[in-house]
């Protein structure tokens, strides 16, 4: 089926995890939409929020986040810290404007393919409806996101999570 | 009787009841002491609702030698000898054999529910055994709402099965009836002497 | 291949309720015999084995009732065929204790004053149906198929309980009589209540127990969509057919579900004349349900 | 980096059928920096790896993509391809076109872009790639053991026979731990003496074992396959050179009477001493709080009677220092004492068993010692209160464990086991004896433990009472046990003459403090966390240290044995290699950025991250900066995302190369 709009969908996966699961997905042959473009980090620990912004930056309609579930991690505690990060990063983008649903955090072990699938298939369908974002293709200099708070208001929103 | 069922269990050498644990096991040739009490037996019982203490429970009384409270209560003689706990109880406790067994000690000892409705039918059947050798159902019938003091029980089955010829009037005796009368009476001689149980 | 001629002898044990209120299972298991050639010898004067009363209180007169029984029976030619379930149940059990424990036989040969002998194998109907005569057998003597008829077999407790002592079928899954049915072309349906007791010891003295358990059986007979159910015993029959009315009244559900024995079914589909079956000496009246399945 | 071969493989159909692998190598060849693309039926296959060495040397390739399967599958394989061909391994990287793409999209078109699209990513990638280099880490092959109970005893006789050096250290003036109090030991009923005392003796004789009792760790420094060990050795007033553990100093010392630990403070001992007639070393302690000598100077009788002149009373607290490449640690257990509520603990006691006011209630320990052939009463079974044997006694397990309101909510393992255990024993000893035994559940998941448990029911005759009790008091010479029996539905009071609790087991005391020395991680109730609950029960997160028997978790000995083995084949792996070589991806501070804020070490699990004082040349201290130790990071990349200031990255997962790749987008 065509759409009239096919967003793109970047996934911030772990290796151990989530980029399993979907290797999962694969020799079980299950289908879903293409959208998807994958990268692979060892933790979820490991992505920093400045990645979500320069996809989002580059074009990125959607993105997803995806590691082990809690408990679960290869490096024990580093989806931890990742899921504390993004709680502290959401309010951020949530302040900038940015609509939520376009950014999508889930836990899928290695052995949850259909799961890899399903949200994968969900996050494209939404943002297929959402349509393209566009405030972000112009937004300046991602550097300024690493967390060195500068701006006052965000300090306090972050200090306020 | 005193209602016991609630009271305090006091346990010591001397309330446990040692003799009595000892005298099920031989009569029911079945260990007590294997129980662990996981009630499979009790889940399965078709008269556990009829019951005050359930299957399991009777066993436990006995692994504690509480033959007083077991004797409180009316189970054993609501066991319906199906066998069904026998059948599935994980551990090879023959209940079945053991409800027996409590029954035949009740039967012996001066129990609370020596007057019970199904004491009296047993007995009654025993009784037509050693009369007539075999059972004559009308005849049973009608001794035991006689004596039961349930004189109108049944009433409207009685015609019935007349009339669907299943109930015999009339009994002839066996003629080796004598042979039965010595079996009773060998039994009760050895009981005397103390060769049986 | 047609049923050997009268290779099949059986001492027949046929209890005091065959002739009484059973008395159609004994008329209908003779006829089915007859028909299929298999020879059956009443033991002259025999005794009541005793039943659940007997060993409820007196294991040892139990025990020796029965041994006097298997003494009697030994003076006939033929492994003996025993028809009600608690007979059958007694004699195995007692069988099966005395062989195991020296010290109960002892007692047992005291009391009957005689050597017991547990040598002659005692046979369940239905195992001399379907392993000595053989369900190949079987269907071949069938002349008027049941087909149609859905059956709800009911085994009760007696007949596979307990694991080692009827050793007539699996304990938890028998399968025998609906293997035995289903040579008439009968179907036999899958349902929950085939081996829950019926309360059959409580007949006379607590019926009010009795009217709930069969209460149970029935409406699972009915739930799986049984037109009948069989049975195997007198005990179970009592229960289940004498006193469904009342359970009617009691429950306020309406059955009508006729109780055969296994060997009036058998007997119809061998072609005994349905008059020899006893079918007019049962209480819930079979008839409009042959009627509508043409089997009479 | 500009040469980049680009290598799509079919595999067979799998990826041909749904990718058009020869469209994808036609835009390959269009990408920035790609030097060679080709498309290839089975890449993985010995003629497609040539092709690739071939290629690398042919194109004078400076980095590949491999667009096939999962890298999961292949990348050590094409990893290794390109190292024969002389590239750095880590220059290769896989672009994952089946499993992503072929295999999971039905339109060849769109599976073709995102193909394409993941190649490019790749490509990107591989362009900021750098060489990496394995990490090597000198092993000093000599492991220290810490705690000389059956664990410990276990783990170093296993590492000292294959060969190694071991350092063992015991805080007591014995080893031996709480193996060497039991009497009989469940599921077997051997006696523990017997089978603990030959090992004792085999640590004390064996060549490569160092054993250091009555010391502890003073500190800890360095890393897996490099720490350095600082062990206190207390002054034991003994010279052990000299002892020859005649025992002489012992039978004369006037001070007899202080109650003996060993013992459960069930018979006496005296200043100078050894714990128990079997101790490893033999020789004795003069315990100074006791001794008249250290007290008020009087005595000096010690000294006077031995013979070898070992007594040395002005001996000093000496430190040591240890170089080790792996820790065991081994620590064990204590049991939960319901006499007193500790200082700062969750602990509540019992107050409705008297809080052990009552003589004749005992711990399981102190039954052990009664009912040991060597304890104090020869292993007769008597009430402490009057010494007279008990006909009835109660046994109640669960009595401090699975009971959060009493601070502990866990299962102590071992007690239903011993519990059974002791019944047996009594009723061994006492014939007439009746146990009974209050419990909840029984816990008897092991070899031959459920039927040990029922023997002691149906053989040996216990009387089990499923239900608690509530209370327990004196009344006369009895102690009067108010308990229930769940299955019968009622309450159930016993007099007895002896009450067993079983207690539950819990950390030694002061086992947080040396898990804060090694850096390890424990839980709520200082049991020392392992690195993973399932796949590495005997690794510490923290690289080079084991964990064995009961100070992990409450542990019966064969499973305290069957762990101790597994540490020592964990240390031996480790010995087995001169270097320590572990995959580069680890982090890296860049020292000039850094703000020394931290956050960094807040946020490692595994303690990698260090602080480093940068100095002047006159010593000077001008700034600290956080310092990644290689041999503990596991590059799990948490510190980078986390560093406010970007001083810190992990080799492989740049924040260049992640950037590069979403450039693609
Ligand atoms: C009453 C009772 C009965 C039991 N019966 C049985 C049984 O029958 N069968 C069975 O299999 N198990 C039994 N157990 C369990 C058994 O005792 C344990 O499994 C076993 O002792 C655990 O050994 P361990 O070496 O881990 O600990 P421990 O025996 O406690 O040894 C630890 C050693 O480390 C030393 N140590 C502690 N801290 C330090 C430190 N900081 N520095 C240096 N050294 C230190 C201690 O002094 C001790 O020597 C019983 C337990 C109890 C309480
Ligand atoms: C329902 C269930 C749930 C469980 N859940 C958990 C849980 O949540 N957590 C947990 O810790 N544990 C759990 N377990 C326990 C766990 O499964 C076992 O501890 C574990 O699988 C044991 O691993 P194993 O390697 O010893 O045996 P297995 O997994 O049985 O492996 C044995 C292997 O040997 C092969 N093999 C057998 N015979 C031969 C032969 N003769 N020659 C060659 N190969 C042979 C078999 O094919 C098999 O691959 C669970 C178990 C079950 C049954
Ligand atoms: S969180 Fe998963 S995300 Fe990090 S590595 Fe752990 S193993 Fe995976
Ligand atoms: S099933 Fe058996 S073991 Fe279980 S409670 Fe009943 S008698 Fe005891
Ligand atoms: S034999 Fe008695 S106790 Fe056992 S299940 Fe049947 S009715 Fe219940
Ligand atoms: S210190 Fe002296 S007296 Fe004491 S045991 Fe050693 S050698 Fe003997
Ligand atoms: S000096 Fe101390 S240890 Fe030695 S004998 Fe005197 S009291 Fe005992
Ligand atoms: S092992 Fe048994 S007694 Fe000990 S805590 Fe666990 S359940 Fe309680
Ligand atoms: S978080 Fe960054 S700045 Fe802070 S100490 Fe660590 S490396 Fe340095
Ligand atoms: S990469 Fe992970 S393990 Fe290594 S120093 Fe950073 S946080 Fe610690």
């Amino acid at each position: 089926m065509k759409h009239d709009f096919e967003p793109k969908i970047v996934a911030f996966v772990c290796t151990w995890c989530t980029y399993a699961g979907a290797d999962l997905a694969g020799t079980s042959r299950m289908i879903y939409p293409s959208n998807v473009r994958v990268v692979k980090f060892p933790c979820t620990g490991r992505i920093d929020p400045v990645f979500i912004l320069k996809a989002f930056q580059k074009g990125a309609d959607g993105i997803l986040v995806s590691g082990c579930h809690p408990g679960d991690c290869h490096y024990m505690a580093g989806n931890f810290h990742a899921r504390r990060r993004f709680a502290v990063f959401r309010k951020l983008l949530e302040f900038i404007g940015v609509d939520l649903n376009r950014l999508e955090f889930s836990w899928v072990s290695a052995a949850e393919g259909g799961k890899w699938v399903e949200i994968v298939t969900d996050l494209t369908q939404k943002i297929r409806k959402m349509g393209p974002l566009t405030q972000f293709t112009d937004l300046a200099d991602e550097e300024q996101w690493s967390g060195a708070l500068s701006n006052p208001e965000l300090k306090a929103v972050y200090d306020q999570v | 009787m005193k209602n016991i069922k609630n009271t305090k269990m006091e346990l010591s050498q001397e309330t446990m009841n040692v003799g009595f644990i000892k005298k099920v096991e031989a009569l029911s040739g079945s260990s007590v002491r294997r129980c662990f009490q996981c009630g499979k037996c009790s889940a399965g019982c078709p008269m556990r609702s009829f019951m005050d203490h359930p299957p399991n429970r009777i066993v436990r009384l006995i692994q504690l030698g509480q033959w007083e409270r077991v004797l409180a209560g009316r189970s054993i003689w609501y066991c319906a000898s199906c066998e069904t706990c026998s059948t599935r109880c994980p551990n090879k406790v023959d209940l079945a054999a053991i409800m027996d067994a409590l029954r035949k000690l009740s039967w012996d000892a001066d129990g609370p529910s020596k007057e019970s409705y199904v004491q009296l039918a047993n007995k009654l059947f025993i009784n037509n055994i050693k009369q007539y050798g075999r059972q004559y159902e009308m005849r049973l019938a009608a001794v035991f709402n006689v004596k039961s003091g349930q004189f109108l029980k049944d009433l409207m089955l009685g015609p019935k099965l007349l009339s669907k010829g299943k109930l015999k009037m009339f009994h002839s005796k066996n003629k080796n009836l004598a042979e039965i009368e010595k079996i009773f009476n060998r039994i009760e001689e050895m009981r005397k002497n103390g060769d049986a149980p | 291949m047609s049923p050997t001629k009268n290779v099949l002898n059986y001492s027949y044990y046929p209890g005091c309720s065959l002739h009484a209120s059973g008395k159609e299972y004994d008329e209908s298991a003779r006829g089915l015999f007859k028909a299929l050639k298999i020879g059956l010898q009443e033991v002259p004067d025999w005794f009541c084995c005793g039943a659940t009363p007997a060993h409820n209180v007196d294991e040892l007169l139990s025990l020796a009732l029965c041994a006097k029984n298997l003494e009697l029976a030994d003076a006939v030619e033929g492994d003996l065929a025993v028809a009600c379930a608690a007979c059958f149940s007694r004699l195995k059990t007692t069988q099966h204790k005395l062989g195991e424990n020296e010290v109960k036989r002892k007692q047992v040969e005291q009391a009957i004053d005689a050597k017991v002998s547990l040598d002659k194998p005692v046979k369940h109907l239905l195992e001399i149906l379907a392993r000595d005569f053989g369900l190949e057998n079987l269907q071949k003597s069938v002349k008027k198929p049941l087909s149609g008829l859905k059956i709800a077999t009911y085994y009760g407790c007696l007949l596979t309980r307990p694991p080692d002592v009827p050793q007539l079928d699996c304990t938890e899954a028998p399968t025998i009589m609906e293997r035995v049915l289903e040579t008439t072309g009968a179907e036999t349906v899958a349902w929950s209540h085939r081996l829950e007791c019926c309360g059959a010891n409580f007949t006379l003295s607590r019926p009010g127990v009795v009217l709930k358990l069969t209460g149970d059986i029935l409406a699972s007979a009915k739930r799986a969509g049984a037109d009948c159910l069989v049975v195997a015993c007198p005990l179970c029959h009592g229960n289940l057919d004498i006193r469904q009315k009342e359970i009617e009244e009691a429950t306020g559900e309406e059955y009508h579900m006729p109780v055969f024995y296994i060997t009036q079914l058998l007997a119809l589909a061998c072609g005994v004349p349905p008059g020899k079956l006893g079918f007019n000496s049962m209480i819930v009246n079979p008839t409009p349900l042959l009627k509508e399945k043409n089997l009479i | 980096m500009s040469r980049i071969g680009v290598f799509i493989c079919h595999c067979g159909e799998n990826i041909s059928r749904t990718v058009d692998v020869e469209q994808v190598a036609q835009a390959a060849r269009q990408m920035t920096g790609v030097a060679y693309a080709c498309d290839y039926k089975y890449m993985c296959s010995d003629p497609g790896q040539t092709l690739l060495k071939k290629a690398v040397a042919e194109h004078k390739l400076e980095g590949i993509v491999v667009a096939a399967c999962s890298p999961r599958m292949h990348e050590k394989t094409f990893r290794n391809a390109a190292q024969a061909a002389g590239l750095n391994p880590f220059l290769c990287e896989m672009a994952n076109i089946r499993e992503h793409c072929s295999w999971v999209h039905d339109d060849r078109a769109e599976a073709t872009t995102k193909a394409t699209d993941i190649v490019r990513m790749l490509v990107e990638r591989v362009r900021k790639n750098k060489k990496l280099v394995p990490i090597t880490v000198p092993v000093t092959k000599r492991a220290l053991v810490i705690g000389g109970g059956i664990a410990g005893i276990q783990a170093a006789l296993d590492i000292a026979d294959c060969g190694h050096q071991v350092v063992l250290v015991e805080r007591e003036p014995s080893i031996g731990g709480h193996m060497a109090m039991l009497s009989e030991t469940f599921p077997t009923l051997d006696c523990s003496q017997c089978i603990m005392t030959p090992r004792m003796v085999d640590v004390i004789n064996h060549p490569r074992i160092t054993l250091h009792t009555y010391s502890e760790i003073e500190c800890v420094d360095g890393y897996i396959g490099n720490f350095s060990i600082t062990i206190k050795k207390k002054a034991r007033s003994v010279d052990m050179a000299k002892c020859t553990g005649c025992g002489v100093c012992m039978e004369k010392c006037p001070q007899k009477k202080i109650p003996n630990e060993f013992d459960k403070n069930l018979g006496f001992r005296p200043a100078i001493y050894v714990p128990f007639p079997q101790a490893v070393p033999n020789t004795p302690v003069i315990d100074r709080e006791h001794c008249t000598k250290f007290i008020n100077g009087k005595c000096g009788v010690c000294q006077k009677v031995c013979g070898p002149g070992a007594v040395d009373y002005e001996q000093q607290d000496q430190l040591v220092v240890e170089q080790v490449g792996a820790i065991v640690v081994a620590t064990g257990f204590k049991l939960y004492d319901i006499t007193e509520k500790p200082k700062g603990s969750a602990i509540k006691g019992y107050g409705e068993f008297g809080h052990g006011k009552i003589p004749d209630v005992i711990d399981g320990l102190t039954f052990e010692r009664l009912a040991s052939a060597s304890g104090p009463t020869g292993g007769k079974i008597v009430r402490p209160s009057d010494g007279k044997e008990p006909k009835q006694v109660v046994f109640v397990q669960c009595v401090g464990s699975r009971a959060r309101e009493k601070g502990i909510s866990y299962c102590s393992k071992v007690c239903c086991m011993y519990t059974a255990k002791h019944t047996m024993l009594y009723k061994h000893k006492v014939h007439d004896g009746q146990a009974y035994v209050f419990f909840m559940d029984a816990r008897t998941p092991g070899k031959s433990y459920d039927e040990f448990w029922r023997r002691a029911i149906e053989e040996e005759e216990a009387v089990y009472v499923r239900g608690m009790v509530s209370r327990v008091y004196q009344k006369g010479d009895k102690v009067v046990v108010m308990g229930s029996d769940i299955a019968v539905g009622v309450q159930v009071e016993i007099e007895a003459d002896l009450v067993v609790l079983a207690t539950a087991i819990q950390p030694r005391d002061g086992a947080d403090t040396l898990a804060q020395k090694l850096g390890i991680s424990y839980d709520k109730y200082n049991f020392y966390s392992e690195a993973h609950a399932k796949l590495r029960p005997v690794e510490c997160a923290t690289a080079g240290i084991y964990l064995a028997g009961a100070c992990q978790g409450p542990k019966d000995i064969p499973d305290t044995v069957a762990q101790a083995s597994a540490a020592a084949a964990k240390v031996m792996t480790l010995f087995s290699k001169d270097q320590l070589e572990r995959e580069p991806i680890v982090a890296r501070v860049n020292e000039k950025f850094c703000v020394g804020c931290l956050a960094c070490k807040k946020v490692c699990a595994y303690g990698a991250v260090e602080e480093k004082e940068i100095r002047d040349r006159q010593g000077n201290l001008i700034r600290v900066v956080a310092y990644v130790n290689p041999g503990l990071c596991s590059g799990c990349g948490t510190c980078q995302a986390t560093c406010p200031s970007k001083s810190v990255e992990l080799d492989g997962y740049t924040d260049e190369q992640v950037m590069a790749m979403l450039d693609t987008l």
